[in-house]
């Protein structure tokens, strides 16, 4: 069994208008010196698989169909690890 | 290739272009007309033939022309419609190209001054068993409820078919309907030498550039890879737009105020100044913008979401910069309207554009394509003697096309701003207008496969239902605004559609006089594999005198007589 | 009845409890705008309204609780005065920390908009001494994250107002709208005059809206407030 | 300036609805050997700050104050780096 994590963001330059009411909205509590704020998910799957590259595979190919939308946003696996 | 095929336009227009500058244009200028002569902003194909629409009558306070068309309702109240299409965004990312929509067509409305009270949206899928339908179906309800319900304004009716025709490219129209005291209408018109543009609402990013062509075009292979051009909407920031807006307009010396649509800044500066019949200076370093390093080029043609321009004479200056403030809107003075008929462009201090305006707006070549009869082999159905009514009957109430849409009018929430007292899930949708004894009611309709064995009967039938889905509930129809969906106009026999569609639309229109006031052309529906049945979606507002006369669909007790009227 | 409704930037039911408060109510009613304060004695009722603050960004009610005027309702609830948040409201005064609970996504991931049906579990409540106890009653629901959820289900067992049922009264999976735990519509805090509900009573207020089962939770307000007065 | 990443995530035990929906869409899908899906927040922050001491501080505040719900989710400084 593997555990992975993904992180899928906006791609640069698409409006991020969660990220933007935070920034402004920590900016108001006093934290002047936020610059920007960016507002991804964070996706954590496990999953059967027989080997790495397998889980790799796999996680790319629900990235491209499922759990990224390729017109806005880009997605990374951050981490693979193996479970019990 | 040559620059100027690149961005859609043909040498005659090109060759117009150079007459109307006495010069060969600079990329930016070119830029500009190649959005502004797109067909979505020129109506090129369209115009002469909208002429046959009948559009005016008493109630009528403003026809086509202005953002968007408004009906007297008495009490010294107006109602302000218009219906627009985003079906190409949506066909690329249906979530946020039916979200910016909304968003685009409540900035109409509210363009007016009016304030926006109801939405309706008219969609169109293709066979919902097809994976790839589901996903833009899911998107399109998905954005519409998003963005819909965050500005709080009610979406009250709509319609839903599916037909294959439609598998690779959905229509999504949406309508908004917006109330105002009739005395403090905004119009485009008004602008006067002097006055200040001001720029309100989000920041200006690389969205959408070339958005206004995109939709002028046919889907194909490379759409997808266009994906950029589609923007992201922020409903949250379109709410803070409504409110400061309407504040603003009441102030006085508030001359004008324009959204900022299909050819962003080109497009608004230059409406604005042609109506008013003016010049307008703007400083495109002024323009508070999202990313750095923009070009002239992306800022003037960018299609931000959520920005709005107002005319504003300089007494008034002060009182809506306070009411922005109020709002935490962010917002420029970014130039002033003149006296020279020119749309004059600078970055700082450098000349970068310098067009007529009325060059932008009006000076495109018309496009005339002789029409040709299209011809159906559609034979008298003859259905056999049926066996079972019961299995048929059932077999029909479970047709997607039939069944309840209560699904996705659940997900809308209907009911923000209490006004509406008929819910959806009847004929029409009807409003109560506090503070007086009336209501409106309201609906939208289109029979496309009526509209492709015969667009003529196909646009007199759309006209007709419509009226009919107001008239059932009590209310006497008052204006109609529509959205013209049809495949590529190139096309003779596409073009002798829209023709024939038209000419029936009109000829019902002037029987039932019932006004057209506003509407929306949208062409070059079709991928390489299908084209839409032509589809002209009307959209209905009726005024109901004693909303307590009311009529609803539903059943109201036992032993109640049933009559069938008509034949 | 003095009455504040306070509008928050995305509040989108401001002008609706407005309206009720106001106009089918007759309780002397202004907006109060979110940069502004306000004395805890200005006011008997506080009606945080429905929308979404903020454009419901990051999570409903988050950035909205820190808004100037909430130091005033905080102050004003600690002082006694009647809070009542519906919807988006209810969503900022558990962020704020004035009820108990957070409201999730709804279970299905849908925005749901119909009617439902809920049963008023404590009519003991300043905001609900019109109704009968166990009463079902008929309200509006708009919401997409109205899914209330609590860590300590026992600290809230008895601040538990209204839940969702069936039209008889029955407390059914299927008549829970979102999820709730226990489907719970509605809960009051320990000192019983701070509600929060998902439901829209402003939207069930008049005939000619289908429903005037919202009507009365305003009235028991009126009712409770002039009781309160002529004891003193 | 410093550039952190932050996992907001549900606690354990508070149910997912987003992720349970991935995760039978993955399945419907054909991704079958999925066994659990969670979605979470990535928020990315830049901030002006003297030291990296200073901008954790401020980081955990942030997530104290706004960020995250205390009730239902946990957070996570992922990294922290120096930029420009
Ligand atoms: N996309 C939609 N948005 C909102 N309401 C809708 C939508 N589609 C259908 N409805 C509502 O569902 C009801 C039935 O729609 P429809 O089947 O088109 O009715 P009809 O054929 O009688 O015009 C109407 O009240 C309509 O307003």
């Amino acid at each position: 069994m593997y555990k992975a994590k993904l992180h899928i963001k906006f791609k640069e330059g698409v409006l991020d208008p969660q990220g933007n009411a935070v920034k402004n909205a920590l900016k108001n509590l006093g934290f002047v010196n936020v610059n920007s704020v960016r507002i991804g998910k964070l996706v954590e799957i496990e999953l059967d698989c027989d080997n790495v590259d397998q889980a790799k595979e796999e996680l790319k190919s629900m990235c491209d169909k499922l759990l990224a939308n390729p017109v806005t946003e880009s997605y990374e696996i951050v981490s693979l690890e193996e479970i019990k | 290739m040559l620059k100027y095929r690149e961005l859609g336009l043909n040498d005659e227009e090109y060759k117009k272009i150079c007459q109307d500058l006495g010069r060969e244009p600079n990329d930016v200028e070119l830029g500009m007309y190649s959005v502004t002569w797109s067909e979505h902003c020129s109506y090129k194909h369209s115009k002469p033939l909208l002429k046959l629409f009948p559009t005016s009558g008493k109630h009528v306070v403003q026809g086509p022309g202005e953002n968007a068309g408004a009906v007297d309702i008495g009490d010294g109240l107006v109602v302000v419609f218009k219906m627009e299409s985003h079906n190409h965004p949506s066909a690329v990312e249906p979530f946020q190209g039916a979200a910016t929509g909304v968003g685009g067509i409540v900035r109409d409305v509210l363009a007016m001054g009016a304030r926006p009270i109801a939405l309706l949206d008219s969609l169109r899928f293709g066979d919902i068993r097809k994976p790839n339908v589901k996903y833009l179906f899911n998107g399109v309800v998905g954005g519409i409820s998003f963005y819909g319900n965050c500005i709080g304004v009610p979406t009250v009716a709509g319609e839903i078919y599916f037909n294959s025709c439609y598998d690779d490219n959905p229509l999504v129209n949406v309508m908004c309907v917006g109330i105002a005291r009739r005395e403090e209408l905004k119009f485009s018109r008004t602008g006067k030498t002097g006055a200040r543009v001001l720029l309100v609402g989000a920041l200006t990013g690389r969205d959408g550039i070339h958005g206004a062509s995109f939709a002028s075009q046919e889907l194909d292979e490379e759409s997808h890879s266009k994906r950029p051009s589609v923007q992201v909407g922020d409903p949250f920031m379109e709410k803070l737009l409504i409110e400061a807006c309407l504040e603003a307009c009441k102030v006085d010396g508030v001359l004008a105020v324009q959204d900022l649509g299909a050819a962003g800044l080109t497009s608004a500066c230059s409406e604005v100044a042609a109506k008013s019949n003016k010049g307008i200076v703007i400083d495109l370093s002024k323009v508070p913008r999202r990313e750095a390093n923009m070009s002239t080029y992306e800022v003037v043609l960018s299609e931000s979401q959520e920005r709005m321009l107002l005319i504003v004479e300089e007494k008034a200056l002060q009182k809506v910069k306070e009411i922005f403030e109020k709002w935490d809107l962010v917002f420029s003075e970014i130039g002033y309207l003149t006296d020279d008929g020119f749309f004059t462009v600078y970055e700082g201090s450098e000349l970068v554009a310098r067009v007529p305006v009325k060059s932008l707006t009006e000076g495109v070549p018309i496009v005339y394509i002789g029409p040709k009869e299209r011809r159906l082999n559609v034979e008298e159905p003859n259905p056999p003697e049926p066996l079972n009514v019961q299995d048929i009957f059932i077999k029909l109430l479970s047709s997607e096309n039939i069944a309840s849409k209560r699904f996705v009018f659940e997900q809308y929430d209907h009911r923000v701003g209490i006004n509406t007292v008929v819910l959806p899930g009847g004929d029409a949708a009807v409003l109560r207008i506090k503070g007086t004894n009336k209501g409106i009611a309201v609906s939208v309709d289109c029979n496309s496969l009526y509209c492709y064995v015969d667009p003529y009967e196909g646009g007199k039938i759309a006209v007709a239902e419509a009226a009919r889905n107001v008239v059932v509930t009590g209310a006497k129809p008052l204006g109609i605004t529509d959205c013209l969906n049809f495949a590529n106009p190139d096309d003779p026999e596409v073009y002798w559609e829209l023709k024939r569609c038209i000419e029936g639309m009109a000829e019902a229109a002037k029987v039932l006089e019932i006004p057209i006031v506003s509407g929306n052309v949208s062409l070059y529906n079709e991928s390489l594999k299908n084209r839409i049945y032509p589809t002209p979606t009307v959209g209905i507002v009726g005024l109901i005198e004693d909303i307590s006369k009311r009529c609803s669909a539903d059943f109201k007790s036992e032993n109640d007589l049933v009559v069938l009227l008509g034949f | 009845m003095r009455c504040a409704v306070v509008v928050f930037p995305g509040s989108n039911c401001d002008a609706d409890a407005f309206h009720v408060a106001k106009y089918v109510l007759g309780f002397d009613t202004q907006y109060v705008f979110h940069k502004e304060s306000f004395h805890p004695d200005d006011f008997d009722l506080i009606i945080l309204p429905g929308g979404f603050s903020y454009g419901d960004y990051l999570r409903p009610g988050a950035i909205a609780r820190f808004s100037p005027v909430m130091n005033s309702v905080v102050q004003a609830a600690k002082n006694g005065c009647f809070v009542l948040g519906i919807c988006n409201g209810f969503q900022i005064l558990t962020e704020a920390g004035l009820l108990k609970g957070v409201l999730l996504r709804n279970k299905d991931l849908r925005f749901h908009c119909h009617d439902v049906y809920l049963r008023v579990e404590r009519n003991d409540t300043p905001f609900t001494c019109l109704y009968k106890q166990g009463e079902v009653v008929r309200m509006s629901i708009a919401h997409g994250e109205g899914n209330y959820y609590v860590d300590d289900l026992s600290s809230i067992l008895d601040k538990v107002v209204f839940r969702y049922c069936d039209k008889y009264g029955r407390i059914t999976q299927e008549a829970n709208p979102n999820g709730s735990v226990l489907n719970i519509a509605g809960v009051i805090n320990d000192s019983m005059n701070v509600l929060g509900l998902m439901p829209h009573p402003e939207r069930c207020a008049e005939e000619i809206l289908g429903s005037t089962d919202g009507r009365k939770l305003f009235e028991s307000l009126a009712y409770y407030l002039e009781r309160r007065k002529v004891r003193c």
